[in-house]
């Protein structure tokens, strides 16, 4: 039970990734496929995320200065002498957050593979009047004969 | 087909969840990959190297840019691949924008009269978002796709030609284009001032009243402007090129 | 001296793009000469970096210069093997470049600034590809050289282009998601990224045995093997470069295969090291058993085509095997072999490629019965595709065969009697696949009515080569087979200056 | 991170993502697809990753659901599972 607790998370993760592996492969409408395509990959996100989380840490955001953002040019010189004089955050406080600049990338570049394949998806039906995968092949075999 | 992929799914599911009695519990602060020296000197260092609080922020722009370069070259490529693909539409025509706006009756006006009103609001918190990525969350990406979210919805409150005539398809990619090269010219800029590739901390000496800890603050936030541009102006044309089949006509 | 070759070899590919996207806006016809200008300087810098690596071993390059500690930026890193890998990619795009200029136009009307801003962004993903030492990186390569792969086999204005590609984009996304899925297992357990690093916390925490590494290493492996259209995932690959374009099947038959064996190479021989590879991994065995299935698959399916171009895919899948099985019969002259076949496969695929699309273009099909008495139509053409092609069966001096001496004495070296009677009957395949084509080509009547617009006379063939932009990229693909040939040893030897001991983490 | 709120959304989670897979009508996958990306994007803000979110939001609930719903308007809204 300790386990589960522990490790939902992860649990979760393979499930989602599961669902999303089995649509891919058994689903025959092409936008389902690309549907399962994307909650594969949000669950590969998932699992990176759950990496980064710390028991009782907050956003990987630093306290906010005293002085406002408008100022930060005007003190350059200063801020910097100062910013390495200051405190030092405790690493244990705060998320980690290589895992999250990574899954920024993996969301991009997601919905960019989601936008290429809804446009060949309109490019098969727009060669074939159909987005189911059986009939496609139906009608290649028949173009064959 | 079902059986042959349940089999797959559950021979993969079982090995991925093999593995995972072997991972550290969630949400411990001592797992490797948490107590691991580089994730605790972004967390550490990165006020004292780079001067910008959102960590996020501060190593996507500055410590692993280059991802982010690419990142930005992905969405790039998602857009001149969809109009290779949908191809119905040849470069050097895309500046007449087809006019056929679509009968103005077919449109709800308390649709239209509230889009138009909100569209200002929402690039204006895209700016924000933008520019205000150091110290909260947000930054490139995040106000790109919300100003490109802002033009989607004009085109799909009233019609696309209405959006087109803002932004002209043409227009978009030269924006896009514009964008990469903000953010690759500012990495030339620093092999040229005598850095690496990406190098922001050089960039002081053309920069009023910094040093080079506040170099690569304003390198960030360069970069994450031209990240912006490419963002908000790709997903725009995406969608025109989705929405009207790549005629970029009609639409949704 | 100057210290961002590297830089120099990959900026030039992505620069270009957009100004050749820029091109397409304003001046379409200046596109190619962009293009060939951004490959040429990265060739310039591909063999600078050659030059610097064998003097100095590797060259490094910290982007951001952020090196300390280790692993916090981006590391690019390259040693002989990915110096290799850099001039064979920049060779050949300018080869397949050359010759996309002269069928574009006829292929892509309306399209050619977009093919070449997308090629030469896969160019400079494959790039990336090999010279990143961040595994993280490399997965964002990956996409980039995906996307633009998939878009350039969907451009096709063929019947059946766009359905090949959307099956490539299922596969190639499920692909590098199960490699990204690795990546994060590594990272659970090490907390690291980059590569070098990663390696030194497996070892010096002992983690070996550690499930999560175990599945990591099956993830990334087994997303690499659908990448490379490893036997049993490998459908999508005949599909997809049979329906692209000729001038997209060019460049992206001998490439995209072969960087992900090289990805594989990088992560058994940096990332994993060779002694958790085959000391701590109980089923080596089976991978090369795998690879056997392999070779013999991919040979039976060659010898029931008749579409030339089509055979050719066929035959990458069972040169996928020969590459796989030598990575997996733990030795030295194993590795050396399949790295050493990485290049000559490259060399013959593109060989031989070329020359089915010129055949295409002059007979406007690919069937293989439509070759008849080419040897005295097309005497260079055929001339070229008969070399590739003796590279492909395994006759010296060609290339094809040192890489099999290379492979089949590590497999003789590792008592994997199967692999190497498996490499010997592929070429036994291919020698009757390729007399077969040698036959109708030679004795086949021209005259017999297939060709009216080119053979009218009975006795006389006019000479009908193609135009000089296709044929010396072939001319030269064939020079370079039996060069890297007669070169064997020194690029034999400069290849295992990457496995030494030391590099690899091991004896082997 | 709140274990409790985690586990209440990983389940809605599994729920949106079975029924936007198995939904006939392509349309109303596409919407549940974005109540699966809304979800997934305050799981992200449950666990700090408020950037992650941010982008989720934006991205996964907003353009991606924009843009299925534009294909499926281009091509038919019945699909066979």
């Amino acid at each position: 039970m300790d386990l589960l607790i522990d490790r939902f998370n992860y649990f979760a993760y393979v499930v989602l990734m599961m669902i999303g592996l089995h649509a891919i492969i058994s689903k025959r409408n092409l936008i389902k496929k690309l549907i399962g395509m994307s909650i594969f990959q949000t669950a590969i996100i998932l699992f990176f995320v759950s990496i980064g989380v710390k028991e009782g840490s907050t956003i990987p955001i630093s306290e906010h200065h005293a002085e406002p953002a408008a100022e930060h040019g005007a003190q350059a010189g200063h801020h910097g002498e100062h910013g390495s004089a200051g405190h030092t955050n405790n690493p244990d406080h705060f998320a980690n957050p290589l895992p999250h600049v990574l899954m920024l990338t993996a969301i991009v570049v997601g919905v960019a593979t989601l936008g290429l394949g809804l446009a060949i998806t309109q490019k098969i039906y727009r060669q074939y009047g159909s987005i189911e995968e059986d009939e496609i092949l139906e009608k290649l075999r028949s173009t064959d004969v | 087909m079902k059986y042959l992929s349940l089999i797959i799914v559950i021979v993969t599911g079982i090995l991925l969840l093999h593995a995972s009695q072997d991972f550290p519990d969630w949400g411990d602060a001592h797992s490797p990959a948490n107590s691991n020296q580089i994730s605790q000197h972004f967390i550490t260092q990165t006020g004292e190297q780079t001067a910008v609080p959102n960590f996020v922020t501060a190593v996507l722009a500055d410590y692993r840019g280059f991802d982010t370069l690419f990142e930005t070259i992905v969405v790039f490529i998602a857009g001149i691949a969809i109009m290779a693909v949908l191809g119905l539409v040849r470069m050097d025509s895309l500046v007449n924008a087809p006019d056929s706006p679509r009968d103005p009756t077919d449109r709800d006006i308390i649709v239209i009269q509230t889009c138009r009103v909100i569209t200002p609001v929402i690039q204006l918190f895209a700016l924000y978002v933008v520019a205000h990525g150091h110290h909260s969350p947000g930054g490139g990406f995040q106000g790109g796709v919300i100003f490109g979210a802002s033009l989607i919805l004009m085109a799909i409150s009233r019609d696309l030609s209405a959006a087109l005539k803002r932004i002209s398809a043409r227009r978009a990619f030269i924006l896009a284009m514009v964008g990469i090269l903000i953010y690759a010219g500012i990495g030339m800029l620093c092999i040229f001032m005598g850095g690496n590739f990406l190098d922001y901390s050089v960039l002081h000496p053309l920069l009023p009243a910094t040093d080079s800890v506040m170099a690569r603050s304003h390198g960030m936030l360069g970069v994450e402007i031209g990240v912006a541009f490419t963002v908000s102006t790709i997903m725009f044309a995406i969608y025109a090129l989705l929405s009207s089949g790549g005629r970029l006509k009609g639409g949704l | 001296m100057f210290d961002h070759t590297l830089m120099l070899t990959i900026l030039p590919c992505f620069f270009a793009a957009l100004a050749v996207t820029a091109c397409g806006l304003w001046k379409p016809r200046w596109s190619l000469p962009v293009a060939l200008l951004s490959v040429g300087i990265s060739l310039f810098g591909s063999l600078a970096v050659l030059a610097e690596v064998m003097t100095q071993g590797r060259v490094q390059y910290f982007l951001g210069n952020w090196s300390e500690p280790r692993g916090i930026g981006i590391e690019f890193n390259v040693d002989p093997i990915s110096s290799l890998m850099l001039v064979l990619i920049c060779v050949v795009s300018l080869l397949s470049l050359i010759y996309a200029s002269g069928k574009i136009t006829e292929e892509l009307p309306g399209k050619e600034p977009l093919f070449y801003a997308l090629f030469l962004l896969l160019m400079g993903g494959l790039l990336g590809i090999c010279m990143t030492a961040d595994a993280f990186n490399l997965y964002v390569m990956l996409e980039i050289t995906s996307l633009t792969s998939y878009a350039l086999v969907a451009m096709g204005n063929g019947r059946r282009a766009a359905f090949s590609a959307y099956n490539y984009v299922i596969m190639g996304t499920i692909g590098a998601s199960f490699y990204l899925l690795g990546v994060g297992y590594l990272y659970i357990r090490t907390g690291s990224l980059n590569m070098a690093d990663i390696f030194r916390i497996i070892q010096l925490e002992s983690l070996q045995g550690s499930p999560t590494i175990t599945v990591a290493f099956i993830m990334i492996l087994i997303g690499m093997l659908v990448k490379m259209a490893f036997f049993p995932l490998s459908g999508w690959l005949p599909n997809a470069y049979t329906h692209a374009p000729s001038v997209t099947g060019n460049f992206v038959a001998p490439l995209m295969t072969k960087v992900s064996v090289y990805v594989m190479v990088r992560m058994i021989i940096t990332v994993f090291g060779i002694e958790f590879t085959f000391d701590h991994l109980p089923w080596g065995q089976t991978v090369v058993w795998l690879a056997i299935l392999a070779i013999v698959a991919g040979s039976i399916m060659a010898l029931g085509q008749s579409d030339l171009k089509r055979m050719l895919c066929c035959l990458i899948i069972a040169e996928v095997g020969y590459m796989v099985g030598g990575a997996w019969l733990a030795n030295i002259h194993g590795m050396t072999g399949a790295v050493f076949h990485i290049f000559s496969d490259a060399a013959m695929t593109l060989c031989l490629f070329l020359a089915a699309g010129i055949f295409h273009h002059k007979n406007g099909t690919g069937e293989i019965g439509s070759l008849e008495g080419h040897f005295r139509k097309m005497p260079i053409t055929m001339a070229a595709f008969t070399l590739g092609a003796f590279s492909m069966i395994g006759v010296p001096p060609t290339c094809g065969f040192f890489s099999k001496f290379y492979l089949i004495r590590g497999g003789l070296e590792s008592g994997q009697y199967g692999y190497v009677v498996a490499l010997l009957l592929s070429s036994l395949v291919n020698a009757i696949l390729f007399f077969r084509i040698f036959e109708t080509a030679y004795f086949g009547n021209l005259s017999e009515g297939h060709h009216d617009a080119h053979g009218n006379d009975d006795h006389e063939v006019e000479i009908d080569e193609a135009p000089p932009t296709m044929l010396a990229p072939l001319v030269a693909t064939a020079a370079g087979l039996v060069a890297i040939g007669l070169f064997n040893s020194e690029i034999a030897g400069f290849i295992q200056r990457s496995l030494t001991p030391l590099a690899v983490g091991g004896t082997w | 991170m709140i274990w409790q709120f985690d586990l209440i959304i990983l389940v809605f989670l599994i729920i949106t993502a079975v029924i936007s897979l198995n939904v006939k009508d392509l349309l109303g996958a596409s919407m549940v697809f974005g109540v699966y990306s809304f979800l997934i994007c305050l799981l992200w803000a449950e666990m700090a990753a408020v950037d992650v979110a941010f982008t989720e939001a934006a991205v996964g609930a907003g353009v991606s659901a924009v843009f299925l719903i534009a294909t499926v308007f281009n091509t038919k809204r019945d699909s066979s599972d």
